[in-house]
């Protein structure tokens, strides 16, 4: 086979992986909604249908990319923070007794009775708005950064000390790098969590947006142009995670070529 | 010389999970500066345990352990170890010239000298090949060698080096015997190497620390009389070698059959069986 | 060979900076009270000193009265118990659940390469633009804020479980292959327990997710719990209240894991992570 | 809680009691039918009735359109939306009215106290913050502007949750506020200045909120629903009446305190809907654009 | 006895990460059943990666692995691997006998049975004091001993063993040769040992074969016509003996140095093993 034919074969391949799944659930939400003619639940062409006019407009730019980019700002935040805190956190048992209760106490408050104290702290605009997302989904990276680092192997954390590798270099070469598998687990979760946030953070003192356009869908009965919303979600989800994927594949690039490697693939 | 190293009545009891293993049972003994010594002993005697502690790695139960008049209890200065689980102590997200080059770069050596120093360490084990491999590349013998590359860049005062060639060859366990000792000569650093190979014990140190099963004890410490200059063919050909070595086996078998340091360690010799 | 520590066998023993911060199962206790005493003491300052008006942000005394004056009354413990049982109900669904798929697909790449896309798409739809259907499918009770709640948190642990599955050493999986052990006995005698740190971070996570997710549909939709007394106290400006209950619903949170802590210590006695801590 | 299988029975005096499940808000505004609850209107007509709180129409709709609810309370923005995109809903009775006091109404737009806005015309350019975007709140502030003699077209507006009202005005993170009671009078006694009375403003007799439920399940057990209607009208009365039970079946249900309790003002409870504030109402949303044409009066309302 | 071994034109190439490979380079040979055959050859020459394209364990890129006729495309019943990363090998969550029991279990092998079993295979490697212990409290010549504890209580009729012996000392070593060879004796086992000791090859095997530097072939293939019976004393004193082990050195010094096997691949076999 010529070298063109084996990509196309591959890229024919790949497209299969991607949409076998999803085209058996669209026709199964299609068996679904034609035999129960609810309300609530549209047949998907008329999301589709909906999906257009809705979104193919100045809308996606009005209200879904400042959305987008809330997002990309909190989910940026909260891996800075996330990281930084389960670094120290992982590294110190003292300190992670020490912060661990309060730590999840605030984990465990859900965001709809938080978000009036980040608007008294923080008010209104966008500021608040990305705080929520940060507050959201900070979780996953801060519990699998500190797990990670905790699971730094000894032999490893031996070397460096028998060789006085120390502070930022032990940080970058050896902490960071040997808890990255699970750093990225925690990351991989955030990025949907900060989508999730996205939306409830524009439930509450907004008037655009992307999650309050879908709000505003359900409240004012748009049952076809909620699910649009929901479909948008889940396709920009779907986007980020692709994104997502490369920077692991290149970031985990040793990790997956270890694992490769002991199976002499 | 003055004493570099001196252990002192060290011991070490590991607990926990519901085992008590006393693995190391009152130890002295010193290690003038620049001296290559050997350890040998059975397994599971204490040896990784003792050598641990030398680095600072590990805190003894009682005892102590000084370097240089100073009480080790953290990684000193100018330290290399090359530890017995090789393949687990390179970085797996740097390549192999990287894993080298990375305790020069804190050490804060010049780039273009620590270039050099990597080259000629991995010239030095015979990976030049493999400079820009990651280590999971690499063949277990040939990862324990960027180890060793890696403690020899370094240039280091004290050296330890826990069981250092168990991995490779004949062939290249006779280099690397030579690579060491010339090190060692060139650099006049001090050497604790754990070996299991009575040979290599003998051929390579000044001095055979023979130990005892655990709670491991000093079991015998002998001179090698050997000349200083010593190479594969004729050293190993030695009379002197044979008997010290027969001697050594001897105690290890001793060892190894769980007696402990006789009130008079000066037994007779048992015959040698290789 | 360099595999990650997380389950090889290594040597133990505490190096001494380790020994120094080894805090063990009973000194974190006082560490974790004094974290907590000092939380306390900001919240009870930032509104004294008027960094926020104390109308809106009670300090943390009174509203520690309001909660223990709720404490006295049987409705408090009658909401507290309807949130529990709503989040281990809910809990125990997505987490038997994801375990199972998770550890399905994750060991057969073929059907996790045809599920990713299916997975990320559905990731991020949010439990709450699900509530009308919820409610629509299962009514007020507690059907609905099930079906949220198990939504939410099976997401959490299901990508816990696929990273730790992936994270296996291969050595010991093909020391496992090597002897034929079955594909069952595989994934219970070495992948599960290789991947156990991943799993009880999922569990974590979704534990969290779980009891969130509870009071925000007990809040949306009034099924009966912690979160239908929160709207109450919300609707009614009972500022205190509202508070109180929050750190109810914290003090469940801490507790979730306090229970989470304690299974992984005996869990995962044998990983680096628990026992170069536990090392006297 | 639940379900449709109520639906089939009648009540009968001295029969068994049919329990039927009303959706509401823990608001001022749903008084008197705990106080029908309480003074036993509904088991006279052998209704068993359960009253479930929940966050407003994101349950209530749903919860009625499921037959979760047999019946539930909500703006009337809300079902004449709901009602044109052609959910089957059918009011029953009325729910809360504006008491039509001119600056003494239980739901007004306040500012700052150091806010240069006068009066609703000075809001132009404003922020003003409503509970939900596209309902009653910025419909009626814009009537308010519109009557002031402002540009309704200048104001801007945001969401925000009424409990979150007074503190985002009292801190000046938003001009000004729409807010209803209790959180207007904690607003005013914190400094806030009241400058419109926007549901007076729209109509003295505004009908902001009713009962309602399906038109199926309306088909399906008439009897119920007249019987459910009747007991309605009755606790709206006996509200309507007494203004001191309605306070004193406030501290029941919510989480005021007594003292506040003491001091807010009340919403009126005619029990009729007044059909003219209503078509008011759909003619503001049409030029609003919220909805195209106001629903047929007669479908709508039983 | 018919061929239950049969390595034809085997060759890997290891691709990725911006390297690649040929770590073995057309390999041929068979191994009767119930030979016990050595492999010898210098660090990284393939020895790991031939056992595990036997083991099934690796696919080779080309070339094809038979077991009693049947291609191996995924590991046969019956065979244990003595891997040389033997520390990862072991099930850190398990303890001692808990690792050396479970193949026995997945076997179907009684509870009485399989505690003597594992009773039995602790106590010839001399871990029967640590059979509760976790494999991370043990030594690296314990754990070592513990992955061969596994692989004897499992009774294989194939065994693979990659330098088991690499980190257990003189005496235990010697101990360990000796209870090998009674295992291939008593079940008749079909034995492919790699070691780096040349005297541990002849001593233990029927057959050495001595691997080239990589990407590797059949340097050289010696019968090993010692005695059956063999004893650490008497047979390493044997004149042959010295003979055989001064031939393997030199041809595995051969092999280092990069000298290819004969550039006709189809050379005259080599003397007949049995
Ligand atoms: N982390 C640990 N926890 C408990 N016991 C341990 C631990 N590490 C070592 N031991 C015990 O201490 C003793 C000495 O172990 P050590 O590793 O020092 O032996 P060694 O002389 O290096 O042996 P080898 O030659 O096999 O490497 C052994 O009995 C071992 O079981
Ligand atoms: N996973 C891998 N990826 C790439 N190259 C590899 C990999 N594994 C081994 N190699 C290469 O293949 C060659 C043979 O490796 P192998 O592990 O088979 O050697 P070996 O004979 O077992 O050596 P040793 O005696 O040192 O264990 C080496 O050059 C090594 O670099
Ligand atoms: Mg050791
Ligand atoms: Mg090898």
């Amino acid at each position: 086979m010529s070298r063109g034919g084996g990509a196309a074969a591959r890229l024919g391949r790949r497209a299969l992986r991607v949409c076998a799944l999803p085209a058996g659930l669209v026709a199964l939400w299609w068996a679904a909604a034609a035999s129960s003619r609810s309300y609530y639940l549209p047949a998907p062409d008329a999301v589709a249908v909906t999906f257009a006019e809705v979104w193919f407009s100045e809308r996606i730019l009005a209200d879904a990319l400042p959305s987008v980019v809330r997002l990309l700002a909190g989910f940026a935040l909260a891996a800075v923070l996330g990281v930084a805190l389960g670094t120290a956190i992982g590294s110190s048992p003292r300190l992670r007794a020490f912060t661990e209760p309060v730590l999840e106490f605030w984990r465990a408050v859900p965001p709809p009775v938080l978000v009036p104290l980040l608007i008294l702290l923080a008010g209104i605009d966008d500021a608040m708005k990305v705080l929520v997302i940060v507050s959201g989904c900070v979780w996953p990276i801060l519990l699998n950064t500190v797990e990670g680092v905790r699971a730094v192997d000894p032999v490893l954390a031996d070397t460096c000390r028998s060789y006085r590798i120390s502070g930022f270099t032990r940080l970058r070469t050896l902490v960071l790098r040997s808890a990255s598998p699970q750093i990225m687990a925690g990351l991989r979760q955030a990025l949907s969590i900060a989508i999730i946030l996205m939306v409830i953070s524009e439930m509450f003192a907004s008037s655009s947006g992307l999650g309050f356009t879908i709000v505003q869908f359900q409240r004012g009965f748009a049952i076809p142009e909620m699910w649009s919303g929901i479909v948008l979600l889940g396709l920009l989800g779907l986007a980020l995670s692709l994104a997502f994927q490369r920077v692991e594949r290149s970031v985990l690039d040793w990790y997956h070529g270890l694992r490769a490697a002991t199976r002499g693939e | 010389m003055s004493a570099v190293l001196e252990v002192t009545g060290l011991r070490k009891v590991y607990e926990g999970g519901g085992r008590r293993v006393e693995a190391v049972g009152g130890l002295d003994f010193t290690v003038p500066a620049g001296q290559l010594a050997c350890l040998v002993g059975p397994s599971g005697c204490g040896k990784t345990t003792l050598l641990k502690c030398v680095a600072g790695l590990m805190r003894p139960t009682s005892g102590s352990v000084r370097l240089a008049g100073e009480p080790v209890t953290e990684p000193p200065p100018d330290m290399a170890v090359v530890f017995q689980e090789y393949g687990r102590s390179l970085f797996a997200w740097l390549s192999v010239a990287d894993n080298v080059a990375l305790p020069l770069k804190e050490k804060g050596v010049p780039r273009a000298r620590r270039a050099e120093l990597v080259r000629r360490a991995l010239a030095d084990v015979g990976l030049s090949d493999a400079a820009g491999a990651h280590p999971w590349q690499l063949s277990g013998g040939m990862q324990q060698r960027v180890a060793i590359a890696r403690a020899i860049a370094y240039e280091p005062r004290v050296l330890l080096m826990d069981e250092p060639f168990a991995a490779v060859d004949a062939q290249t366990r006779a280099e690397l015997e030579d690579l060491i000792r010339g090190l060692w000569q060139r650099l006049g650093v001090t050497v604790l190497f754990v070996t299991h190979d009575i040979d290599e014990a003998v051929y390579l140190g000044q001095r055979v620390l023979v130990l005892s099963a655990s709670p491991t004890r000093v079991q015998d410490d002998l001179a090698v009389d050997l000349p200083d200059r010593r190479d594969q063919l004729t050293t190993r050909g030695d009379v002197r070698f044979t008997e010290l070595r027969a001697r050594v086996y001897a105690r290890v078998q001793a060892a190894k059959r769980g007696e402990r340091p006789a009130p008079d360690p000066s037994a007779p010799p048992a015959p040698a069986p290789r | 060979m360099t595999g990650r520590g997380t389950r090889t066998p290594a040597e133990g023993g505490a190096s001494p900076a380790r020994t120094a911060a080894a805090g063990g199962a009973a000194g974190t206790a006082p560490l974790g009270a004094v974290g907590v005493l000092a939380f306390l003491a900001v919240w009870e300052l930032v509104p004294r000193l008027g960094l926020v008006p104390g109308r809106y942000l009670p300090p943390a005394t009174e509203v520690l009265a309001a909660l223990a004056a709720r404490a006295a009354e049987a409705a408090f413990w009658v909401a507290l118990w309807d949130t529990v049982l709503a989040w281990a109900l809910g809990l125990a669904i997505a987490f038997a659940a994801a375990c199972l798929l998770g550890f399905a697909i994750g060991s057969l790449p073929a059907v996790r390469a045809f599920t990713t896309s299916t997975v990320e798409f559905l990731r991020p739809v949010p439990s709450v633009a699900l509530i009308p259907l919820a409610v629509l499918l299962y009514g007020t009770d507690i059907g609905s804020t099930l079906l949220l709640v198990v939504y939410a948190a099976f997401w959490q642990i299901y990508l816990q479980v696929l990273y730790g599955v992936a994270d296996v050493d291969p050595v010991a999986e093909q020391t496992a292959r090597s002897y034929r052990l079955s594909r069952w006995s595989r994934i219970r005698y070495v992948t599960w327990p290789s991947a156990l740190p991943y799993v009880l971070t999922g569990l974590r996570l979704g534990a969290a997710v779980a009891l969130i997710l509870a009071i925000t549909a007990q809040l949306v939709i009034g099924s009966p719990g912690l979160g239908r007394e929160i709207a109450v106290a919300q609707s009614s400006g009972a500022i205190a209240s509202v508070y109180a209950l929050v750190i109810a619903t914290g003090g469940l949170g801490v507790a979730v894991n306090a229970g989470v802590r304690l299974l992984e210590r005996r869990l995962l006695h044998w990983h680096s992570s628990v026992r170069t801590e536990a090392a006297a | 809680a639940c379900s449709g299988g109520s639906g089939g029975q009648v009540p009968e005096a001295g029969g068994e009691p049919v329990p039927v499940t009303a959706g509401v808000i823990p608001i001022v505004d749903v008084a008197p039918i705990y106080l029908g609850q309480e003074q036993g209107f509904f088991a006279e007509r052998g209704i068993e009735l359960t009253i479930e709180t929940g966050s407003g129409g994101a349950a209530s709709v749903p919860g009625v359109m499921s037959g979760n609810y047999q019946f539930a309370f909500a703006n009337v923005t809300s079902l004449l939306v709901g009602a044109h995109e052609g959910l089957p809903l059918q009011v029953l009775t009325n729910g809360a009215s504006s008491n039509g006091e001119q600056g003494g109404d239980f739901g007004a737009v306040v500012v700052p106290a150091d806010s240069p806005v006068r009066s609703a015309a000075d809001l132009a350019g404003a922020e003003v913050a409503v509970n939900n975007l596209q309902n009653i709140g910025d419909t009626s502030v814009r009537e308010s502007i519109r009557q002031d003699g402002g540009d309704p077209t200048a104001v801007r507006f945001v969401e925000l949750g009424f409990p979150d009202m007074p503190a985002a005005v009292e801190t000046g993170r938003v001009d000004a506020a729409w807010i209803v009671e209790p959180f207007l009078t904690q607003a005013l006694e914190s400094g806030a200045r009241e400058i419109a009375s926007n549901f007076v403003d729209v109509d003295e007799n505004l009908s902001i909120a009713t009962y309602f439920t399906s038109a199926p399940i309306a088909a399906e057990n008439p009897e119920l629903i007249d019987a459910i209607t009747e007991a309605l009208n009755e606790s709206m009365a006996y509200a309507d009446a007494n203004p001191d039970e309605v306070r004193r079946i406030l501290a029941t249900y919510t989480e005021i305190e007594p003292e506040v309790i003491e001091r807010i003002r009340l919403p009126r409870f005619p029990a009729e809907v007044d059909r003219g504030s209503v078509t008011t109402v759909a003619e503001l949303m049409v030029a609003d654009g919220l909805i195209d044409a106001a629903p047929d009066w007669d479908e709508f309302y039983r």
